[in-house]
């Protein structure tokens, strides 16, 4: 590993135990280290505190746990596997590198608290959850894929050109966002049973609400969908 | 997906007839950029000069800058991005949700108004201040610009720039990029350039603390950086190269004086319309240039050891 | 079909003669149909309406039927589902037959949604991937765990339905024959048989109610353009002019007869088996089976397999 | 210190300029120059291997403002680009589509090229271009000053004031510090300062009375022969990219018969149809004119599949470009000269456009009889990256491997080109004259591109057998420049800096008064900051005139 500019043995910082294996356990404060599980394409690292940056950056597969907070680029461009975070995440939760076309591309990243800035900017596929919400341009130029988002701060959908995005509570709606209609989308059922067994609940009872639908962006144009949940009465 | 249009204030001077200011006030800031490139001078294909060109100014808050302007656009604080967005929609005869307009501070009608006469114009030319670029959506808010010139193109011709602070910042972005391929926020503590803003970038290695010296040259980060970020390099050695004492000064180890460059140091300094403009002093110096007090610390730190850096698609022996 | 009764040991099953002949049936392509609905009354409307009309190949090109009621919980979206099973002789015929019927019947009717029961079949056909046309570029797609969705706006709200569907072998045309004194004692065991074999899993009976009246045989002995006309061996009306060319005896006054579509063999023997037992009751003279001299199908199911053996007596 | 000689000993040498082809020679260095034998120094033993000139590229795009905004548009290209670290003596850069200034100079000489035609610089911010150039190491650079949209040439030109524009175009040259001129899409860029484009050569520019873009490539070509400048007009003709375009191309070798002029990476003007849907080669009408054309030389232009960016003055086409990807896209124009538009593109293979313009660049390569007057060149990085040449170099070398890329390609796009007829296959020494001796003379470099006595020391030599992937030239065992081991065994060992050609034709004295009021007219900066100072270029060479 690196540390700063210096490369250095992995047992100076941590203590090692174990022997060559598809699991990985790391215990204690890691909110420094970067890139954890980084390119992975299989097996199991679960990370008991914090992670450093860009998580699970471009992961192809396997699956992450972090029981604490982790910081920006958590599943940046990742193409598979599933990232469980227990606490916080930074901003650009799944998206794509600085020029890059293509942000996640597949997978699912769930996060129990809150995200920063641009989750989800520029995917193209895969599944994000954010229960805590999240701040400003959250699906950023997204192409494809899902977001759920407990809340949101502004310019939700900014630019996007495909893809979905529910939100569990009312939000600012960008002015070049179309409200369409108030319903129960059926493809949810599938997230919903999906998720479900992530610990992950989206409302889909009718009795209990229904989806307010926009379409956007305009600016682009684009073919995306906000669905903004709307308990009834 | 976007684009950078962008041309030479020589361009702005001879053709442009419609000109946007937006999030800037250049009669305060940028004092001579109305008379001598984009709004009083006559130009070849704008020979009455300023009656030749419409002035819009954007910004939150009527400026002195207002009153250069034809047309005066206030929007609401933070609401750039919003207004940006529903132009970008309205060129393409989008729909938009009138309500959702008027919260910005502006109406649907003025904004539609504002789209038939830049499809009109003959030449377009948007120029953006910080108060675009460094208020809620940052790049985002840039960016949201930049498309929309680049976007204009289908309709008729439109450029688009930043209006660039103090400084040589286009200088040092300039030759950031043709030495490391990065304009700005590039780490080379692997041997080769890393480049990701919001990882990277000054700011935020200040805050995280993770840099632990700090060499400043032609900033003062100290009178602008939010509070950890200043606290961070009071605490660590910091050496400031400045023709006078800053607020980062202040807080350094070390200060060293040198020649201002344009007045008592020569070089290359970069407009931001990145022209590279010869300095020629006019003035001698007690002090050294920068230049000089970097080739001097170079060869001295020369002298010491050399860190090789390890190319880590290796895998050598330590791992 | 080949009439001969079998001059063979007696088999008996509950005191019936259980005639030690075999079933003959043929490979053919199946897929499963998954609907869901907002209730489990529309979700099997949908479903008789897609099965409707596909009795036999012959005459239909597709034989399907409704394989079982699902709970919410074990449906792709939590909602109350209904499966249904469908042949064909391939998959591209099959892949037609389902764009066709789903377009038509699961299409168009309230909150169904509709998705592919063979998740691990390798062949595929793509049926969500044609009927998004008719979103006319309004519809719009999901891509979940390796699997595409397509949504395809309705004046109700969306149809949502996956885009390929699992192709897998399957066997067409198991049967038994019921042999009975009457026509009230051959439906009440047919009755009987059809309730027992609708709880095996992986099975259809694609006939109205389970039950064929109008067993066929190939061919006709006076119509040469016909394909298929009355098994005439099995006909007690004519008994008296085929004599010994019947197959029935005396006292079999009425035959009914199940056919069994399935996924696998070990399906289609379980409802089989179900069936037989069930049918065994007062009134019912024999159990038999179709078949064409093994020659044209490759599954055989013999009837002497699908009884418990008799204690030697 | 580096050797002051050097001998080269038991290769096989192809130097076609002095009609050697593939005999066993010695070649003796003193001082970085090429002579008849030397006592003593260093002696590496070629035996087995093949001795080359050092490459020469005749049109690459490797400094400039128009590169630099380049590579601030594209980021992610350098993320999976070949690293440079930094080491005593060796600069940190990346490599990739568009390679920093160190990396490019590393990259061209670890593949035997020494020498590289920067091709296109406007006078307003040459200064730029040469503090890049003084940044790239290793290689001899030169420049071509954009020419065909500065209007105060096309208002001369329109006028009729040719001996003014003469001494103008002079001025201008040295103003930037240039080596020679170049000509892109003539009218056109400018016009498109309007928005609009210049289609039809005998059709007035948008903007003028009677100036068409035909006046400007007569008039230019004419100035750049009457100044007597070692590289001829170099000409981007009109309506690059655009399906149809060879009649275009065609009328302009109409225009220049009679004149010398070089036309940059043909492959770019010879596709036939009208639509991108009927798009094809027309490199056999093409090569037919340009055969027949002796005054004129020409460079391929040949695309590779892969990545790229385009990067050209030609605003229009690649606003065109923009709207065709809708990719990213940046503009620059500069007053009164020119402007430049970058798109980044990916060449595919399943594309029949791309993969007509694949065939086109190889088929012209083909068809052209002459090796002298057609050059190896993408464009770079425009078609592909200069680092790629290798792959080109197969491709001409070996017609069975062509038939199998062929298969590769949209089955459509087979129709559409005649690259499956064509068997011919170059020599060694057509190589050696694709990829240095002609360019060389092409560019009137008499001391490169060949290994006679006099010439420059700039020698590759290459393995005697193809690497693992069936190419000979990927790697060179050796490349001297000046005389100096600069890359051995794959890897750059000494860090030299190149020099800069650059001329200086006479203008009238009273050029720049006449220059002064309409500069302060239509510029924004001061007249005298304009000219390059020449204590700005490091490692000038001024080279003489016809």
């Amino acid at each position: 590993m690196w540390l700063g500019k210096n490369r250095r043995r992995l047992d100076e910082f941590f203590d090692v135990e174990g022997e060559k294996s598809e699991e990985l356990r790391i215990v204690g404060d890691a909110g420094r280290v970067k890139w954890i599980g980084r390119d992975m394409t299989r097996g199991r690292i679960a990370v008991e505190g914090h992670a450093g940056m860009h998580l699970g950056s471009r992961m192809a597969g396997g699956a992450i746990e972090v029981s604490g907070d982790v910081s920006d680029w958590l599943g940046a461009e990742m193409s598979g596997g599933a990232i469980h975070v227990r606490g916080n995440a930074g901003g650009q939760v799944g998206a794509a590198y600085r020029g890059s076309l293509a942000g996640m591309r597949d997978g699912t990243i769930v996060i129990d608290g809150r995200a920063g800035l641009e989750v989800g900017q520029r995917m193209k596929r895969g599944t994000i959850v954010v229960s805590g919400g999240v701040r400003d341009f959250a699906g950023l130029e997204m192409r494809g894929g899902t977001i759920v988002l407990g809340a949101a701060e502004l310019r939700t959908g900014a630019w996007m050109l495909r893809g979905t995005i529910v939100v569990l509570q009312s939000i600012p709606i960008l002015p070049t966002f179309a409200y369409a209609s108030t319903y129960s989308p059926t493809f949810l059922g599938l997230y919903a049973q999906r998720l479900k067994r992530l610990g992950v609940e989206i409302p889909v009872d009718e009795h209990a609400g229904a989806y307010r639908r926009y379409t956007g962006d305009a600016a682009i144009p684009g073919k995306g969908e906000l669905l903004v949940w709307e308990p009834r009465g | 997906m976007g684009g950078k249009v962008s041309c030479t204030l020589g361009e702005v001077t001879n053709r442009a007839d419609f000109i946007i200011f937006w999030g800037g006030n250049p009669a305060e800031c940028h004092p001579r950029h109305f008379t001598k490139y984009s709004l009083t001078p006559k130009g070849r294909f704008v020979p009455d000069g300023r009656k030749g060109r419409t002035a819009v100014l954007v910004d939150i808050r009527e400026t002195p800058s207002a009153k250069a302007a034809d047309i005066f656009l206030q929007l609401r604080p933070s609401k750039d991005f919003e207004v940006l967005t529903t132009l970008r929609a309205l060129i393409k005869d989008q729909r938009v949700d009138p309500a959702a307009v008027a919260e910005t501070g502006l109406t649907l009608e003025q904004l539609q108004d504002l789209v038939d006469r830049m499809k009109k114009a003959r030449f377009g030319a948007m120029f953006f201040g910080m108060g675009l670029s460094m208020t809620r959506g940052k790049h985002m808010n840039s960016g949201a610009l930049l498309n929309l010139a680049a976007e204009m193109n289908a309709f008729t011709k439109f450029v688009c720039m930043p209006m660039r602070g103090h400084g040589n910042v286009t200088g040092a972005d300039v030759v950031l990029r043709y030495t490391t391929g990065y304009p700005f926020g590039v780490n080379l503590s692997r041997g080769y350039p890393r480049y990701n803003p919001g990882e990277f970038s000054t700011v935020d290695l200040l805050v995280r603390g993770d840099n632990d010296a700090a060499f400043i040259l032609g900033a003062d980060p100290g009178a602008t950086m939010p509070q950890p970020a200043i606290e961070h390099l009071a605490s660590i050695p910091t050496i400031v190269l400045d023709p006078k004492v800053t607020h980062t000064s202040r807080l350094s180890r070390v200060h060293i004086t040198t020649a201002v460059t344009g007045v008592s140091a020569p070089g290359t300094a970069y407009r931001m319309d990145e022209i590279p403009l010869p300095l020629a002093p006019a003035l001698r110096s007690p002090y050294p240039t920068d230049e000089e007090v970097v080739r001097r610390i170079r060869r001295a730190v020369a002298r010491r050891p050399a860190w090789q850096p390890v190319d880590e698609n290796v895998r050598s022996a330590i791992a | 079909m080949d009439t001969k009764e079998q001059a063979s040991p007696l088999i008996e099953h509950k005191g019936v003669r259980i005639e030690d002949t075999f079933a003959e049936a043929f490979g053919m392509r199946g897929a499963r149909v998954v609907i869901t609905a907002r209730s489990p009354e529309w979700a099997r409307t949908a479903a008789q309406s897609l099965t409707g009309f596909a009795t036999s190949v012959i005459g239909c090109k597709l034989e399907a039927g409704i394989e079982a009621d699902w709970p919410a919980r074990e449906t792709p979206d939590g909602r109350p589902g209904v499966s249904v099973l469908v042949f064909a002789f391939d998959a591209d015929g099959l892949a037609k037959r389902l764009i066709e019927r789903i377009g038509q019947t699961v299409l168009t009717c309230p909150t169904t949604a509709c998705f592919d029961g063979l998740p691990d079949a390798e062949d595929r056909v793509n049926v969500g991937g044609m009927l998004r046309h008719f979103g006319d570029r309004f519809q719009s797609s999901k891509f979940l765990d390796g699997k595409r969705y397509w949504r395809i706006p309705v004046m109700e709200g969306e149809f949502l339905i996956e885009e390929s569907f699992g192709v897998r072998k399957a066997i067409g045309g198991g049967n038994m024959l019921i042999l009975a004194r009457d026509a009230d004692a051959a439906l009440e065991a047919a009755e009987a048989a059809v309730r027992a074999m609708r709880g095996v899993r992986g099975i259809v009976l694609p006939f109205p109610g389970g039950v064929v009246r109008s067993g066929s045989k190939v061919g006709a002995r006076h119509y040469k353009k016909m394909i298929a006309s009355t098994n005439d061996a099995y006909c007690p009306t004519l008994k008296g002019r085929l004599g010994p060319e019947s197959a029935l005896s005396e006292e079999v006054n009425s035959v009914l007869e199940i056919v069994v579509d399935g996924l696998d063999r070990a399906a289609i023997e379980a409802a089989l088996r179900a069936g037989v037992d069930a049918a065994c009751r007062a009134g019912v003279v024999a159990i038999s089976a179709g078949n064409y001299g093994g020659k044209l199908g490759k599954h055989h199911f013999h009837l002497r397999e699908l009884v418990p053996a008799k204690p030697e007596a | 210190m580096s050797p002051t000689t050097l001998r080269v000993t038991g290769g096989r040498v192809y130097d076609p300029a002095n009609g050697v082809d593939g005999a066993v020679r010695d070649i003796a260095i003193r001082d970085g120059k090429i002579v008849d034998s030397v006592d003593g120094g260093r002696t590496i033993d070629a035996s087995g291997m093949v001795i080359f000139p050092g490459g020469v590229d005749v049109h690459s795009h490797v400094a400039g403002a128009a590169l630099n905004f380049a590579r601030g548009l594209t980021p992610e290209n350098y993320r999976a680009a070949r690293r440079f670290l930094h080491a005593p003596g060796r600069r940190q850069g990346l490599g990739g589509i568009t390679p920093t200034t160190f990396a490019t100079g590393y990259l061209y000489a670890g593949m035997g090229w020494t020498t590289v035609n920067e091709a296109a610089m406007p006078v307003l911010t040459a200064r730029h271009t040469h503090e890049e150039l003084h940044e790239v190491p290793i290689i001899d650079k030169s420049t071509l000053v954009l020419m065909a949209n500065n209007e105060f040439v096309l208002d001369l030109l329109e006028a009729g004031e040719t001996e003014r524009a003469r001494h103008v175009v002079a001025w201008l040259i040295w103003a930037a510090k240039a080596y020679g001129v170049k000509a892109v899409n003539p009218g056109g860029v400018n016009a498109w300062k309007w928005g609009r484009n210049a289609r039809v050569l005998h059709e007035p520019v948008y903007g003028y009375e009677t100036l068409t873009p035909a006046t400007i490539i007569e008039g230019l070509a004419a100035i750049v022969d009457d100044l007597g400048l070692p590289h001829p007009v170099h000409l981007h003709c009109n309506n690059l990219g655009i399906p149809g375009n060879v009649e275009t191309t065609i009328e302009t070798m109409k225009i220049l018969e009679g004149r010398r002029a070089h036309l940059a990476h043909l492959q770019f003007h010879a596709y036939g149809g009208d639509d991108w849907g009927t798009m094809r080669s027309a490199a056999v009408e093409v090569a037919e004119a340009f055969n027949a054309n002796p005054n004129l030389t020409t460079d391929a232009g040949a695309v590779l599949f892969g990545d790229s960016v385009t990067l050209t003055a030609d605003g229009p086409w690649q606003h065109l470009l923009y709207q065709l990807t809708g990719r990213k896209w940046a503009n620059l124009d500069v007053e009164n000269e020119t402007g430049c538009g970058i798109v980044p593109y990916v060449y595919k293979d399943r594309s029949l456009v791309n993969a007509v313009q694949w065939a086109t660049g190889l088929e012209l390569m083909l068809l052209i009889d002459d090796p002298w007057r057609v050059h190896l060149t993408t464009d770079h990085p425009n078609g592909g990256c200069f680092w790629r040449y290798p792959e080109i170099i197969r491709l001409l070398m070996d017609a069975e491997f062509r038939k199998e890329q062929l298969r590769q390609i949209a089955p459509k796009a087979r129709e559409r080109i005649v690259l499956g007829d064509l068997d011919r296959e170059y020599t060694l020494s057509d190589i050696a004259v694709v990829t240095a001796a002609g360019p060389a003379r092409a560019l009137g470099l008499t001391e490169k591109g060949h290994l006679g006595v006099g010439a420059d020391a700039d020698v590759t030599i290459y393995p005697g057998t193809p690497d693992g992937d069936g190419i000979l030239f990927s790697y060179p065992r050796y490349v001297l420049k000046g005389g100096e081991v600069v890359v051995e065994e794959g890897d750059v060992r000494a860090v030299t800096e190149g020099k800069e050609f650059i001329v200086h034709p006479p203008s009238d004295e009273g050029t720049a008064e006449y220059l002064r009021p309409l500069f302060e007219k239509a510029y924004t900066m001061s007249f005298a900051n304009y000219p390059v100072e020449i204590e700005r270029v490091k490692g000038a060479d001024v080279r003489p005139l016809h």
